[in-house]
C-alpha cells in the first residue's frame, strides 16, 4: 500500500531520469531538445500530484461540491508550461541557426569542426 | 422511462467501449498499412459514435449534450479527412499495399 | 457503467500504443497516433462523466482540433518532405 | 496540399469553428477551463492549419507579418498597461480593485484585460515563429 | 491512468519517431493531468504539446536533417548519472506526504483562503483564473514578458537571414548587410 501510494511519484522520477538520460547521453541537438521536454513534463507531473485532493475535484466552484484540488500548483505549472514552450522555440531557432553555420546538428561533428577550426 | 433510457445508454456505452477494442485490436494485428488504416476507422466511427450516443443519453438536453454533439460532428469530420490524407501520403511515399503473398508485415516488428 | 467503459477504452489505448511504438513506418505510427488522439478524446468525455463534471468536454474538443492539426502537419511534412533521402529514413524507421 | 479536395472542404468547414471556439475558450475561461493562454495557442493553431493547407503565403495574406509583430507587443503592453492604469487610479500597480466603482467588478474588469493581453502575446508569437521557421523552409529550397 | 502512463515510460526506450510520439505523450500527460483534476494545466499541455511542439519540431526537423547519427559513446555515465539522480530523487520522495491526503502541508497557507474567498473577492469562478491573473499578476506578467523575449529571440534569431535571400530589405535595417 505503501508503494501504491508513491506510484504518481515514481512515474515522475522515472521520466526524469529518462529525460535527464536523453538529455545528457544523446548527441543530435533535436533529441535533446525532446528530452528536455520530456524533463519538463515530469517536473508538471511532481509539482500537479501532491495537489491532489482524493474525492476532490477541479478547482471550478461550483456549489455542488465541497473539496477542490490545491489551484496554486496548477497557476505555477501553467506559467511553467508557458516558460517551457518559450524555451523550446527559442532552442530550435538556435538549432537552425548551428545548422547553418555548421551543416549538422549532431554534438560530436560540431566538437570536430571546432577542432579543426582552431 | 429512466430505467429504459439507463439500459439503453449502458448497451451504447458498452457496444462503443467493445468496437473501441476490436478496432484497436486491428489496428494491432492487421498485417499492412492500408488494413491497419480500414481497422483504426473502426474506432473513429463506430466505437466513438456509440460511446458519444451512449453518453448523449446520459446527458440529457443541456449544453452538455450540445458540446457532445460537436465533438461527434468534429470527429466524423475529421478523422476520415485525416485517413485520407494519410493513405494518399503513403501512397505517394510510396508504402505499397499488400496483396496475395507478403514480405515484411507482421513479421517485422 | 461509465467505468466499464473507461476500462474498454483503455485497454483500446493500450492496443493502439503498442502499434504506435512498433509501428514499422511512419504512416503506421501517424494512424496510431490519430486514433490514440480519438480515444483520448472519448476517455476525456468519459472522465469528465465519471467525475460529475461534464463541463470539462471543452478539453476534448480541444484534443479533437489539435489532433487533426498535428496529423496533418506531420503528413505534409513527410510528403513534401522528401528533399532530403526518403529511402534512408525510412529504413531507419523499420529498425 | 492545395490540390487535395478533401482537405480543402475540411479545413474550410474547421478553421471558423476552431476560431470560434478559441473565443469560446478565451471568454469562457471565467467559468471554466480556459482563458488566455489556450485561446492564444487555438488561434495561432487555426492560422497555421490554415497556412499547412492553403500554403503559406496565403496564410501570409489573411495575417499579414506586421499585424503579428504588432500583435507581439500589443499584448505585453496591455497587460502593463492595466497595471500602470491602476497606478494612475490611484491604487497599487496591477491593482484591480480601483479599476471599478465596485471592487468584484473592477476585478472582473482586471481579470478580463489581462486576459485578453496574454491570448495576443500567446497568438502573435506562436504565429510569427511559425511564420519564421516555414518561410526559413521556401529561403532554403531556393538556395539548394 | 496508470497503464497509459506506464506504457509511455515504455514508449520513451524507442526513440524514433520521435516527433510523432511526442504528441502522443503529450496527449497521455495531459489525460493524466485531467485525472489529477488539473483542467487548465491538462488543456494547456494539450494544447502546446500537440499543435505548437509538433509543428515546431517538424520545422527544425524539416530545416535540418531528419534522421540521427548513431550515437559514438558509451551511454554508461549518463545512465550512471540519471540513476543516481533518480535515486537521490526516491530518498526524496519518500519523505512526501501520502498521495490525496487532503491535509497536508501544502493544502494549509494560502489556498483556503483562495477557495473560500476568490469568488466573493474576484466574482471568478475558475479560482486558477483568478488566481493566474489576480493574485499573482505579477507572475503571469513576467510570463507574458518570457513569452515575449522569445518571440524577440526568435525573430533576431531568423529573420535577418531571410531578406538577405530574398533580397528585400526593410528601411530600418537597410544599412546592414
Amino acid at each position: 500500500m505503501n508503494v501504491l501510494d508513491f506510484v504518481n511519484y515514481w512515474i515522475a522520477v522515472f521520466l526524469l531520469s529518462t529525460g535527464l538520460y536523453i538529455v545528457i547521453a544523446r548527441g543530435n541537438l533535436v533529441k535533446k531538445l525532446v528530452g528536455l521536454s520530456i524533463f519538463q513534463t515530469s517536473v508538471y507531473l511532481i509539482y500537479i500530484s501532491p495537489g491532489k485532493i482524493l474525492g476532490g475535484t477541479a478547482p471550478i466552484i461550483d456549489p455542488a461540491f465541497k473539496i477542490y484540488s490545491n489551484p496554486l500548483p496548477h497557476v505555477l505549472i501553467l506559467t511553467a508550461i508557458v516558460v517551457g514552450v518559450a524555451t523550446l522555440a527559442l532552442g530550435l531557432a538556435l538549432v537552425v541557426r548551428i545548422n547553418e553555420a555548421y551543416g549538422t546538428i549532431e554534438e560530436d561533428e560540431i566538437r570536430a569542426q571546432d577542432v579543426g577550426r582552431y | 422511462m429512466a430505467l429504459l433510457l439507463e439500459v439503453a445508454s449502458w448497451v451504447l456505452l458498452v457496444s462503443g467501449g467493445l468496437f473501441c477494442i476490436v478496432g484497436a485490436l486491428g489496428l494491432l494485428r492487421m498485417p499492412d498499412f492500408y488494413t491497419r488504416m480500414h481497422a483504426a476507422s473502426v474506432v473513429d466511427t463506430v466505437g466513438a459514435g456509440l460511446l458519444l450516443a451512449g453518453m448523449l443519453l446520459q446527458a440529457g438536453l443541456s449544453l452538455v449534450s450540445v458540446k457532445l454533439a460537436m465533438i461527434a460532428l468534429l470527429l466524423f469530420f475529421t478523422s476520415p479527412a485525416a485517413t485520407h490524407a494519410l493513405g494518399r501520403a503513403a501512397l505517394t511515399r510510396g508504402v505499397d499495399p499488400q496483396l496475395a503473398d507478403a514480405e515484411g508485415g507482421p513479421s517485422k516488428p | 457503467m461509465f467505468a466499464v467503459a473507461i476500462t474498454a477504452v483503455l485497454i483500446a489505448l493500450a492496443l493502439v500504443l503498442v502499434r504506435a511504438l512498433l509501428g514499422p513506418t511512419v504512416f503506421d505510427r501517424t494512424q496510431a497516433v490519430n486514433t490514440a488522439g480519438t480515444i483520448a478524446v472519448l476517455l476525456l468525455a468519459l472522465i469528465g462523466f465519471l467525475t460529475d463534471r461534464p463541463e470539462f468536454l471543452d478539453i476534448a474538443i480541444v484534443y479533437g482540433l489539435l489532433n487533426v492539426i498535428g496529423t496533418i502537419a506531420v503528413l505534409k511534412f513527410f510528403r513534401y518532405g522528401d528533399l532530403g533521402d526518403p529511402g534512408e529514413s525510412e529504413e531507419k524507421e523499420v529498425r | 496540399m492545395r490540390s487535395q479536395v478533401v482537405l480543402r472542404v475540411v479545413a474550410k468547414l474547421l478553421i471558423p469553428f476552431i476560431l470560434v471556439f478559441a473565443l469560446y475558450v478565451q471568454f469562457h475561461g471565467d467559468y471554466g477551463p480556459g482563458g488566455g493562454f489556450q485561446a492564444g495557442v487555438i488561434i495561432a493553431a487555426a492560422v497555421i492549419f490554415y497556412a499547412l493547407i492553403f500554403g503559406l503565403p496565403t496564410a501570409k495574406r489573411l495575417v499579414p507579418e506586421w499585424l503579428v509583430e504588432t500583435m507581439v507587443a500589443l499584448g505585453v503592453l496591455i497587460y502593463a498597461g492595466v497595471g500602470v492604469e491602476g497606478l494612475l487610479l490611484g491604487g497599487n500597480f496591477l491593482d484591480y480593485f480601483v479599476l471599478s466603482h465596485n471592487p468584484v467588478s473592477g476585478q472582473h474588469i482586471g481579470i478580463f484585460l489581462v486576459e485578453v493581453g496574454v491570448c495576443i502575446t500567446v497568438s502573435g508569437v506562436m504565429l510569427m515563429i511559425f511564420y519564421l521557421f516555414a518561410g526559413r523552409k521556401r529561403g532554403w529550397h531556393s538556395e539548394r | 491512468m496508470m497503464v497509459a502512463t506506464a506504457l509511455a515510460i515504455a514508449r520513451l526506450r524507442n526513440l524514433f519517431a520521435v516527433v510523432v510520439l511526442g504528441s502522443l505523450y503529450s496527449f497521455l500527460m495531459a489525460t493524466v493531468l485531467v485525472v489529477l483534476d488539473a483542467v487548465d494545466v491538462a488543456m494547456t499541455e494539450a494544447s502546446v504539446g500537440a499543435g505548437i511542439s509538433t509543428v515546431l519540431l517538424l520545422g527544425t526537423l524539416y530545416l535540418t536533417k531528419s534522421e540521427e547519427a548513431q550515437p559514438t559513446h558509451r551511454p554508461l555515465l549518463p545512465l550512471l548519472v540519471a540513476l543516481v539522480t533518480g535515486g537521490l530523487l526516491v530518498y526524496g520522495m519518500l519523505g512526501l506526504p501520502e498521495f490525496g491526503e487532503a491535509d497536508s502541508v501544502i493544502h494549509r497557507h494560502v489556498v483556503p483562503r483562495y477557495l473560500e474567498q476568490g469568488v466573493t473577492e474576484t466574482g471568478v469562478p475558475n479560482i486558477v483564473t483568478a488566481v493566474l491573473a489576480s493574485y499573482r499578476g505579477y507572475d503571469t506578467l513576467g510570463e507574458t514578458t518570457v513569452i515575449f523575449t522569445a518571440g524577440v529571440g526568435v525573430i533576431l534569431l531568423l529573420r535577418r537571414w531571410r531578406r538577405d535571400a530574398t533580397g528585400k530589405d526593410d528601411d530600418a535595417e537597410g544599412g546592414r548587410p
